[in-house]
């Protein structure tokens, strides 16, 4: 039922998002939206020597599921390599979720992480690997 | 008869999908502006058609051909009537609005416009009715001039006026808003336009499954119109023109069908419409629509306006009371069939997900209207578009289920 | 399993239509290089959709949209795969080959075609891989190269390459030809076409009915082909594209679903294949095609080529065998699914409504191949053309139709 | 049944139509095709001092049924007055006929009227009426 996307944690996540804001001194940076919906989100990304995320930000605009889902992914990337982030799938996304995703909002759930990865590349060329 | 409404348990039952739960509960299909239902007339037009009479139309003599041949023509005639075109021969068969549009800007817009030429069209247009001018103005160099629409007051004739000249060679318009539920007006558009010697284009994918359409009293040049919107089948639509005009316009899509002499090298064309319909038609679709036709004019369009209008007004009225929307659009007593809304910041995707939890199906979006949404200042609206299988009950299951997305956002 | 020939009996209870006679006749239908029948599977599939989950797909969230862009988008992938293309996104949905083959002579064409290239094609194209090319070599003032092909022997690759040069900039061809039953070597086609950095275009219309296609291995750039001769509904049919030809195109129709971002006098357009699907998409046909292309497989495509190759040898050897008869193409052992003939004089519309008596459905006339005809010193001629449920009883019918046809024009 | 649009007196004017051939002064000369099936007809027409057809002949080419009827026609219309034959419809060409004529071959069986009716059309135009 569409009704369990909605559960309490999600929306409390949709109400005061986890990482919300920006950085001083970013590695990446990078936003996309959904043009089906208007969905927005921006994500900065500091890293650390070892190329893992030390610190990360997200703005946003737009339904519950995608504020939401891309504040829960703020939460669980801190400290992981780039290797890492980029292996992430919808799969993981939705697990974290704990709620059914109907196939018509999957895009919503995991704009957040599309913005994050495409991020990652952008990273990646502009370094040149 | 006319003045009699319409018995909505006796055509519920002509709607087979109308049996079926969503979610558990009775569904109540209010996304009527995207697409309609169909009546088991339509859909037992269709199997009819592939069981026992399918075949290529016009170049076999075979029974099956002449059959099919047959049922073609008579729903291009079918269609004819439902316009008042002046002749058959004025109804193209295309894969819908979008593609009726695109002939347009294609076939005779790169044969009519030139660079310095204007096209003018509104800022409430449907991405339609809008990407194919542009595409056509970058073409050929043209320019384009855009008159803004007032959401409540409509469209004011001032505004038409004040970006007519000679230079303007195509205005183009919604007859009937899809997101505002606004109704222009045509004729009076159309008088101004032919003044200064513009061809009118006539985007009617929401009024004609909403009202009568005559071309003749609209006074257009082309109007366009999708049969899946108008109980019709998808892939099938309509482009209505002026027999001159078509006449005069060279080829859109080249194939069978649309030639009179093949060369090598070089070819000559039919007539209209036979010019616009090149390669294999849309023959069930075809059949489809003029069964959706035969059956809207069985319940009578005048009914069928007034059915559709008295349900928006009354949903207008009914949300208005819901703590927290907004309605986008004209009065509830100037209000074509739908009603777009939103409510406090939930987004619009999130309300229609929730009321759909409850058997209530609208739509949320930019409706395929990016700048008017721009302009409204939110992304998205959730909209409920009616029916002639909509009633009060529907309404109330829209309200009912709009209250508790309300809940599920403020608990 | 593969080995196995069809079964024809089993095949024939799939296909509603066949119970129908004609005339008083059991209907013989070999017109089915025209269109073919669908079989039952099809039709429910059609019926299935509008009675229980009719949306418009990818811009709802409700329900119904859902299932209906779900059965949308797997229709998407089961093409895919029945064409080994390297990604779903690789399959446009059209309303047939010949909306395809425009797409490609218009969106692809007007990109990359300028004045002084050249376009090549055959002599035997099918008007819809003629005319798209004429109306593009006029619109940018390229000039057309046309390769002979033997109607016996085929295409000599000599005279492709005798044609070949830098200036190429694209190469189309029939796959199989429709009145020829010539099956042109696709494969080495592109091969050369390629090392002059031509695009290569395949008219895949007969083939892909009759025998496995695997795009990757015949190399081209484009495919095209129609649901409605694929056993599917009409209105609806393919363009294959490579992914990076496809994201290279600007758009071709502009409208609702194939834009990113929509201005009021510009806009941006969303990746392939949205951007060639503007509007609505015929949900319906891309569903009804998934379908039929689930059928087929279920029957095993190696199957299917061997039945229809096998009957068209023995028609066409039976048809040698009644006087008069004149058998176009190669000889039997070469030949696709289809014979075109002619009977002495009598004119191929006399013969077809003859034939048509005796409830045998053939097909007469130039078959949309004008040139073909003219080369072969014949305004018109006649063809049968076998599908899965077709055997050798309907040759016989047919031939003992010829014969009688034959008596009536000489008594 | 579409046999029977083969009678036998249907084909003796296929094979030996009447009025076949060309005129020395023609008035009205006239031809034109059917594109689905390539059929083909020729006119020629000498008027009487009283717009009459004082003589027809035609030449063609195509199926049994579009040179049938035309044979046919140039006997029905001598003798008529220009104004008569404008009048002339479809259904006078399938009495004179008497075959059933099936719906996709009513091109074929009015072809000849067709080329007649327009060169009446265009010797008027020419002489500006
Ligand atoms: C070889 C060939 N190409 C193209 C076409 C055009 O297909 P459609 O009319 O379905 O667009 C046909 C069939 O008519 C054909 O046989
Ligand atoms: C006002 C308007 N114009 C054009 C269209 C496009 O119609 P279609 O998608 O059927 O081509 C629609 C519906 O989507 C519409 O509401």
């Amino acid at each position: 039922m569409t009704a369990d996307m909605y559960r309490e944690y999600i929306l409390q996540h949709y109400r005061s998002p986890r990482n919300y804001g920006r950085l001083e001194n970013p590695d990446i940076v990078h936003e996309d939206d959904n043009p089906l919906c208007g969905d927005q989100v921006h994500i900065e990304v500091a890293l650390d020597d070892q190329d893992r995320v030390a610190d990360i930000r997200f703005q946003g605009k737009g339904c519950a599921i995608s504020q939401a889902s891309t504040s829960i992914l703020t939460d669980k990337v801190k400290g992981k390599t780039l290797e890492e982030i980029k292996a992430l799938t919808k799969d993981d996304v939705f697990q974290w979720l704990r709620i059914p995703i109907s196939p018509m909002r999957v895009k919503c759930a995991v704009l957040g992480l599309m913005v994050l990865q495409a991020g990652i590349h952008h990273y990646e060329a502009r370094r040149g690997r | 008869m006319r003045g009699m409404p319409v018995d909505i348990e006796a055509v519920r039952r002509d709607f087979p999908i109308l049996a079926r739960q969503v979610h558990g509960k009775r569904l109540v299909y209010l996304d009527n502006a995207a697409t309609t239902q169909k009546p088991a007339a339509v859909i037992e037009a269709l199997d009819r058609y592939y069981r026992n009479y399918n075949a290529n139309v016009h170049r076999s003599v075979h029974k099956l051909a002449e059959e099919a041949t047959l049922a073609y023509e008579s729903a291009r005639q079918e269609v004819a009537r439902f316009l008042n075109a002046a002749r058959p021969e004025e109804v193209v068969f295309t894969s819908g609005t979008t593609e009726a549009l695109n002939l347009v800007a294609y076939a005779w817009g790169r044969a009519n416009v030139r660079a310095g030429d204007a096209i003018v069209y509104t800022d409430i247009e449907h991405h339609s009715n809008l990407v194919p001018w542009q595409l056509l103005a970058e073409a050929v160099g043209a320019e384009i001039r855009v008159v803004e629409v007032d959401p409540e007051a409509g469209l004011d004739l001032d505004r038409l006026e004040a970006v007519l000249d000679e230079r303007v060679r195509l205005v183009t318009l919604p007859h009937i808003s899809n997101v505002l539920g606004l109704e222009l007006p045509v004729a009076e558009v159309a008088r101004r336009a032919h003044q200064v010697g513009a061809v009118v284009v006539v985007d009617a994918a929401q009024s004609a499954p909403q009202q009568p359409i005559d071309v003749q009293a609209l006074g257009c040049d082309f109007l366009a119109l999708s049969g899946h919107k108008l109980y019709g089948p998808t892939g099938i639509g309509v482009l209505w023109g002026r027999y001159e005009l078509l006449a005069a316009m060279p080829p859109f899509l080249g194939g069978g069908e649309m030639i009179r002499r093949v060369g090598l090298t070089r070819s000559t064309f039919a007539d209209p419409p036979a010019r616009f319909e090149a390669g294999t038609p849309k023959i069930a679709g075809a059949i489809g629509l003029g069964a959706a036709v035969e059956y809207l004019e069985g319940l009578g369009m005048d009914r069928v306006a007034a059915h559709d209008r008295a349900l928006a007004a009354q949903a207008h009225e009914a949300l208005l009371e819901v703590p927290g929307v907004t309605v986008y659009g004209p009065p509830p007593d100037r209000r074509a069939g739908l009603v777009a809304f939103s409510l406090d910041d939930i987004h619009a995707h999130d309300l229609a997900s929730l009321v759909d939890t409850e058997g209530v199906a609208i739509r949320a979006g930019h409706h395929c209207c990016m700048p008017l949404h721009d302009r409204l200042g939110v992304p998205a609206t959730a909209r409920a578009s009616f029916a002639v299988y909509n009633g009060p009950d529907d309404i109330e299951a829209l309200v009912r289920a709009v209250h508790a997305a309300r809940k599920v956002f403020n608990r």
